[in-house]
């Protein structure tokens, strides 16, 4: 490890951050989003741990990254009941179509 | 000689030789073709046997011969022959396939099957990753299993193999719950995740294997011998590949290697849970017999090559407790009817997750019960005196105030010092 | 070898990453995502943080994504739910990313993060020990790194309690009396007690909620009946 | 230290004194197993859950107002008082005393208890009105107040978070719950999409928002709010605070990221796209519970970051009037665009989301002259308008809970009698029945209220917002410009309400259209949570909240 110092971890996660957002921003089926979603927490994941190992944050960003895994496993299985829900009612996960409310 | 220590010698040795005149990247590409040639031998023979043992077990119970004909008389050259037929078929993908998905699938599967023999330790010491997470990598890396399944059951482009990949995830998310909680009973017993730790501290007799630690233990491990075979798929749970609904399942579609590759994981996984299950119930690799196994660790202890004879002895031991553990798991297979899923479902949500909670809790309650009634934490001895050398050996003084230049987390790594910890607050109080 | 290790994660945690955004298969997507993740959990293994490692594979690529898989399955109209996306949404999707990805890595990557960690750790042995003492390891000072690298599970679970392997009992004084300025009103660092026991009522809840939408209707309503 | 006089320390001081403090959430998440376990043992046949849950906010209520008391008389309650003290057994040195707890995790003053206290009562009112318009029918009883309540135990954390794992946690056990509420009526198109919305955008800006965090806490190398401005004190000394210094640039990134998040959830433009869709979506309850409690904690949550960067170094002066002018910016932005967009809203529930969305705006201007007062070079002004500024906040934060509660619960009640929430659907309501009188004269109170027309709650709240700013401006000519928006935008949104209540009160009502009949119960109701509207508008209630609020926010500022 002695060449890979923290900025190389933090370019990968910087990375995975943004390939994140443009996914959140262009891919148009729900789930494709959420895919989206776990790319940025896992961005900011990498972030804690690599700063935990290298920085004065010690033990706190292992915690806080265990913590985020577990929130962010809750939050996917709720997005997934709400996508399924949307399914039911509008026979597509495209979220382009969700176009009934508007004004 | 053993793989093992084959591979973590040459590994040294390379590492170490400096008059090696290759650079390090060479030889990482050496030490990891070594490494894969050992683990190959190493990982296929047991799954042959078993398939061969599958057959031979079945025919037994079916009443009927099984195989016969190829390689004399107990017909134990049908697993090879088996094996040179599936090397020499067609490797087909079909055409609504998602080819690219179809082909990397089955790959996920065996690596997955196969990496988490990496945190298994054979015998005291003879491990390939010593981790204090030891079990919880191991079942973390078995976990991904499930994903190589359902990519293969979806990518196949057959309904058949989408509802067999489907009922496979199902399954086994769900019978993952209760798998980590009847793993996580004899943890609490033990006190440690490191399943070379956990093993280590069975010596000396048939009494000290956590089965018979408490009632609930010993239940608990009939109910984790139940969620593996639910989470191997195998009978009566193997809904995935019910031939006589699905064809075949998620493999319908597969054929040559890539399907002999969804058995070699299975087997695989077979073997790793029952091996499991051995070290966190059947007492590791002991023997059970107690002057045996006090022989065995004082010669460890003191002879210089005793080591090795604890080692080579105890992985045989192992693997014995294990191929009876596969042995069990092939006969409920022959013996049970399949369950519906809708039953698979309610076994594991209504029955095994609560009993495994209550298990859970009746384990963590009944060293405190033990204690306030017969005055210690376990029937037979205080788990702590049995704790492994490599945690007593050079541990200071039990006492939560030691002077001296052992760093903190030193000093924490004694159960001792956590235990009069305890009771010292207890007291201050 | 660690970092030709870190170079192999590295790629397929970015090339994951990358082919999840320029991949038009939702499967293929997921496929390309576990890849990413669990290259990213090979990296938590090459940074010492091992538990948080297996907790990555077991949960996120054994059980979230599974998730997301099933319920692409679920969801799927034709037999590979693809997606085209316009060639020019693409090319505006691929400026904006690499105008975003200039700015964060230009800005995160050009802090000195060594000289900003030499003073912070300057400024803690100030305020605790009121005097700059002698930097013996220079690897002690950086960051937390148990002499077993690796094996955090024990440190981990301690934490959750509130005994601080890496804060509080690292520290050398023995008094405890003048910990009380250095980390604020509190006297120890902080334990996770709290949130260890409260995102298992929030995880309660989350899952009620999800039960409650993914299950039929309990009763079928009046007005069908 | 040794693992001893940890473990002392933690488990005979900390934990006692933080589970003395943290008891009515704790009581809230044993209602939530109690629901639970209720439906399984089939109790809700005699006693239906929602009492239960009725029940369990009450206590917790309870729980956090004697907190509140004890704090505010020093422990020396009489009567009631006392035997309430001694119930939730508060003790000097646990509730008495104010600092973090849990280990840091969380933090205990005046302010923390105060939103506490505004939420469990929000908690107990939503409650109460959920029972009344019977909004979960008997089967989805428990799910739905289990949601209820597990987004407030998160909201309860929020106003008290003092790290910034608990921002993220608060944030994400506030939000994935009321993502489900939204979308509660699962049968409903709308519900559906609306929910959808909610949490593709809310799970999104989660994520970024986790992302800054990582690189605040990185960057300052700790994650304890309260040191967070120290370090960076000691991070930039000797250097000069500039957009190209990397530190400091670093740590706006971080900020922006995490405000990105709180501002999703205050619905402040250019974020708030969710707000209008997931209200309409949703049930008119759940709006209001959206409207009310989650932007309240979100508010505190703000606050409470902000402050994390306060210090006397230089360059967190700079850091300070530069976020204070953003603020400042996002302000105007906010209330202009939420009071012109409910122009040309038809559908009631969706004019109130943009009305919130403006709303919104005016109290984080509030925020904005905070920042700019507390980090002014200039002499002129100090702490002491500082607290000003929170007061002010701590005043609209509780007469909105009534407004915004009393206009919601209206348009519910009015939901299950015509099931229709358009506006033309209002027309001629007035010659209904004598509790649907009762109801318009509600709503026009509200929605006067909600314009700061005088004599109502409302007016006094804008009138200490618009004068904190004033202070502000003091420090800097921005806060100027941003009243003076505000006080344009206040005119503009009479008009849009003034529709409402001219369909209400004058239009015929439509042909075809039946007679409103409100229960006399539902009437009861929007009485009882109107009269604090009146109450703190024009009794001495408004003295006694005011001084409350002078209280809490000087003691913010200790």
């Amino acid at each position: 490890m002695e060449n890979v110092g923290l900025e190389m971890f933090l370019a990968v996660s910087a990375v995975l951050f943004v390939c994140g957002v443009v996914c959140m921003a262009t891919k148009r089926n729900a789930i494709g989003v959420l895919m989206g979603v776990e790319l940025v927490l896992n961005g900011a994941n990498l972030n804690l741990v690599a700063f935990s190992r290298y920085g004065s944050l010690g033990l706190d960003g292992q915690v806080m990254s265990l913590f985020v895994i577990v929130l962010a496993a809750a939050e996917a299985a709720a997005a997934l009941a709400i996508v399924l829900a949307f399914y039911n009612n509008h026979m597509t996960v495209d979220v382009d179509q969700a176009t009934d409310l508007q004004g | 000689m053993n793989p093992f220590l084959l591979a973590t010698s040459i590994e040294n040795w390379i590492d170490s030789a400096s008059f090696w005149p290759l650079s390090v990247l060479p030889a990482a590409v050496w030490a990891a073709i070594i490494h894969t040639t050992l683990v190959g031998l190493f990982f296929g023979l047991p799954a042959f046997v078993f398939i061969w043992a599958e057959r031979k077990v079945a025919g037994r119970i079916q009443d009927r011969l099984g195989p016969t004909r190829v390689g004399g008389r107990f017909g134990w050259l049908q697993s090879l022959a088996d094996g040179v037929k599936l090397i020499q078929k067609e490797d087909l993908a079909p055409n609504a396939a998602d080819v690219m998905l179809f082909r990397l699938a089955p790959y996920i599967v065996v690596i997955a099957a196969f990496s988490a023999f990496m945190f298994l330790p054979f015998s005291a010491g003879l491990v390939a990753v010593a981790m204090d997470a030891g079990l919880f990598i191991a079942l973390a890396v078995l976990s991904l299993e499930v994903l190589g399944i359902v990519l293969a059951g979806y990518a196949s482009g057959s309904k058949w193999s989408l509802f067999g990949g489907m009922r496979e995830a199902a399954q086994m998310v769900s019978y993952e719950v209760p798998l980590g909680i009847t793993v996580v009973i004899p943890v609490v017993v033990a006190g440690t995740l490191n399943l070379g730790e956990i093993g280590a501290l069975q010596s000396g007799g048939i009494q000290n294997w956590l089965i018979f630690s408490s009632p609930f233990t010993f239940l608990a491990f009939f109910v984790f011998f139940t969620v593996t075979l639910a989470s191997n798929k195998r009978a009566p749970f193997d809904l995935a590949e019910a031939e006589s609904e699905l064809v075949g399942g998620f493999h319908t579609e597969y054929s040559g290697m890539r399907w002999s590759f969804f058995f070699l994981a299975e087997y695989a996984s077979m073997f790793f849970v029952s091996a499991l299950g051995a070290i966190l119930f059947l007492g590791g690799w002991w023997t059970g017999f107690s002057p045996l196994d006090n022989w065995l660790l004082s010669t460890a202890q003191s002879s210089v090559g005793g080591d090795y004879l604890l080692r080579v002895f105890g992985m045989k031991i192992l693997m014995v407790k294990a191929a009876i553990l596969v042995f069990v798991q092939i006969w409920i297979r022959w013996t049970l009817p399949r369950l519906r899923i809708d039953q698979v479902m309610t076994t594991c949500l209504k029955y095994l997750v609560p009993m495994s909670c209550f298990l859970f809790l009746g384990a963590v309650i009944w060293p405190l019960v033990l204690a306030t009634t017969i005055g210690q934490t376990s029937i037979w001895s205080p788990v702590g005196d049995r704790m492994p050398r490599s945690r007593r050996s050079g541990e200071p003084e039990v006492s939560s105030e030691v002077e001296g230049d052992e760093t903190a987390m030193n000093r924490w790594n004694s159960r001792d010092s956590l235990v009069t910890v305890g009771l010292s607050t207890g007291e201050a109080e | 070898m660690s970092t030709v290790l870190f170079v192999i994660y590295a790629l397929a945690a970015s090339g994951g990453a990358l082919a999840v955004v320029l991949s038009q298969n939702v499967v293929r997507m997921a496929f390309w995502l576990v890849i990413s993740l669990s290259s990213v959990a090979g990296l938590f293994f090459l940074l010492g943080a091992d538990f948080v490692g297996a907790t990555q594979l077991l949960i996120y690529v054994g059980g979230t994504v599974v998730l997301l898989i099933f319920g692409v399955m679920l969801t799927s109209s034709g037999p590979y739910g693809t997606i085209k996306s316009q060639p020019a949404e693409v090319v505006q999707a691929g400026i904006i990313g690499m105008a975003f990805l200039a700015l964060v890595a230009s800005t995160v990557l050009s802090v000195n993060w060594e000289a900003n960690e030499v003073r912070l750790a300057h400024a803690n042995d100030h305020a605790e020990h009121g005097h700059v003492h002698e930097v013996s390891e220079p690897e002690s000072e950086q960051g937390y790194n148990p002499e077993e690298s690796g094996n955090t599970t024990r440190s981990l679970g301690t934490a959750l309690l509130g005994v601080r392997f890496d804060k509080d009992l690292s520290l050398e004084s023995e008094d405890g009396s003048n910990h009380g300025h250095t980390h604020g009103n509190h006297e120890v660092s902080a334990g996770y007690l709290l949130p260890f026991e409260i995102v298992s009522v929030h995880l309660l809840v989350v899952l009620v909620g999800a039960a409650y939408l993914a299950r039929a209707k309990r009763r079928v309503d009046v007005e069908n009946a | 230290m040794s693992v001893h006089s940890i473990l002392n320390h933690v488990l005979g001081e900390d934990l006692p004194r933080s589970l003395e403090v943290f008891a009515p959430e704790l009581v809230l998440c044993a209602t939530v197993v109690l629901l639970l376990l209720w439906r399984m043992l089939d109790l809700h046949q005699r006693i239906p859950t929602c009492w239960v849950a009725l029940f369990g906010s009450l206590v917790a209520f309870f729980g956090v107002f004697a907190q509140f008391m004890y704090l505010k008389t020093g422990g020396a309650g009489v009567g009631g008082l006392e035997f309430l003290f001694d119930q939730w057994r508060l003790t000097p040195s646990g509730v008495g005393e104010i600092g973090p707890y849990f280990t840091g995790l969380l933090v205990h003053d005046q302010f923390a208890v105060f939103f506490r206290l505004v939420l469990t009562l929000f908690l107990v009112l939503v409650t109460a009105l959920t029972i009344l318009t019977g909004i979960p029918d008997a089967e989805d009883g428990q799910d739905f107040y289990t949601l209820l309540i597990g987004s407030t135990v998160g909201m309860l954390m929020a106003v008290g978070a003092n790290h910034l794992l608990m921002l993220f946690l608060s944030i994400e056990m506030m939000s994935v719950p009321s993502y489900v509420m939204v979308a509660f009526q699962k049968g409903r198109k709308q519900a559906g999409e609306a929910s959808l919305k909610y949490v593709v955008y809310g799970a999104g800006i989660a994520g970024v928002m986790l992302y800054g965090i990582s690189l605040i806490a990185g960057l300052l190398g700790t994650a304890n709010m309260p040191e967070l401005g120290e370090r960076f004190a000691i991070l930039m000394q000797g250097e000069f605070f500039s957009m190209s210094n990397t530190t400091a640039l670093t740590l706006v990134l971080g900020m922006m990221m995490v405000l990105v998040g709180l501002a999703f959830k205050l619905s402040l433009v250019p974020f708030h796209f969710w707000c209008p869709d997931a209200f309409e979506g949703a049930s008119a309850e759940v709006c209001g519970f959206l409207s009310v409690a989650s932007k309240a904690a979100a508010l505190a949550l703000l606050v409470r970051f902000v402050l994390a960067f306060q210090g006397t170094h230089e360059s967190l002066a700079q850091l300070g009037i530069l976020f204070g002018i953003a603020l400042g910016t996002i302000s105007i932005i906010t209330m202009t665009f939420g009071n012109l967009a409910a122009y040309s809203q038809t559908n009631l529930k969706r004019l109130l989301a943009y009305s919130t969305i403006a709303h919104a705006g005016y109290m984080v201007m509030a925020v904005s002259a905070m920042l700019v007062i507390l980090n002014s070079p200039s002499s002129s002004v100090g702490v002491g308008q500082a607290a000003t500024c929170i007061e002010g906040l701590m005043y609209y934060v509780a007469v909105y809970l009534f407004m915004n509660l009393s206009a919601f619960a209206i348009v519910a009640l009015l939901r299950n009698e015509t099931f229709r929430e358009d506006i033309s659907s209002y027309r001629g309501i007035i010659s209904g029945s004598a509790a649907t009188k009762v109801l318009c004269v509600c709503l026009a109170i509200s929605f006067f209220s909600l314009v700061g027309m005088p004599p109502f709650g409302g007016f006094f709240a804008k009138m200490m917002i618009f004068y904190s700013a004033l202070q502000a401006g003091h420090a800097h000519w921005f806060l100027w410009i941003v009243l003076g928006f505000g006080a344009l935008n206040t005119v503009f949104s009479l008009f849009y309400y003034l529709n409402v209540l001219k369909a209400a009160f004058i239009s015929e009502p439509e042909a075809d259209a039946a007679p409103v009949e409100v229960p006399g119960m539902a009437g009861a109701y929007v009485l009882l949570v109107t009269i604090p509207i009146l109450a703190l508008g024009m009794s001495s209630l408004q003295g006694d909240l005011t001084a409350t609020a002078k209280y809490v926010a000087a003691s913010l500022f200790q």
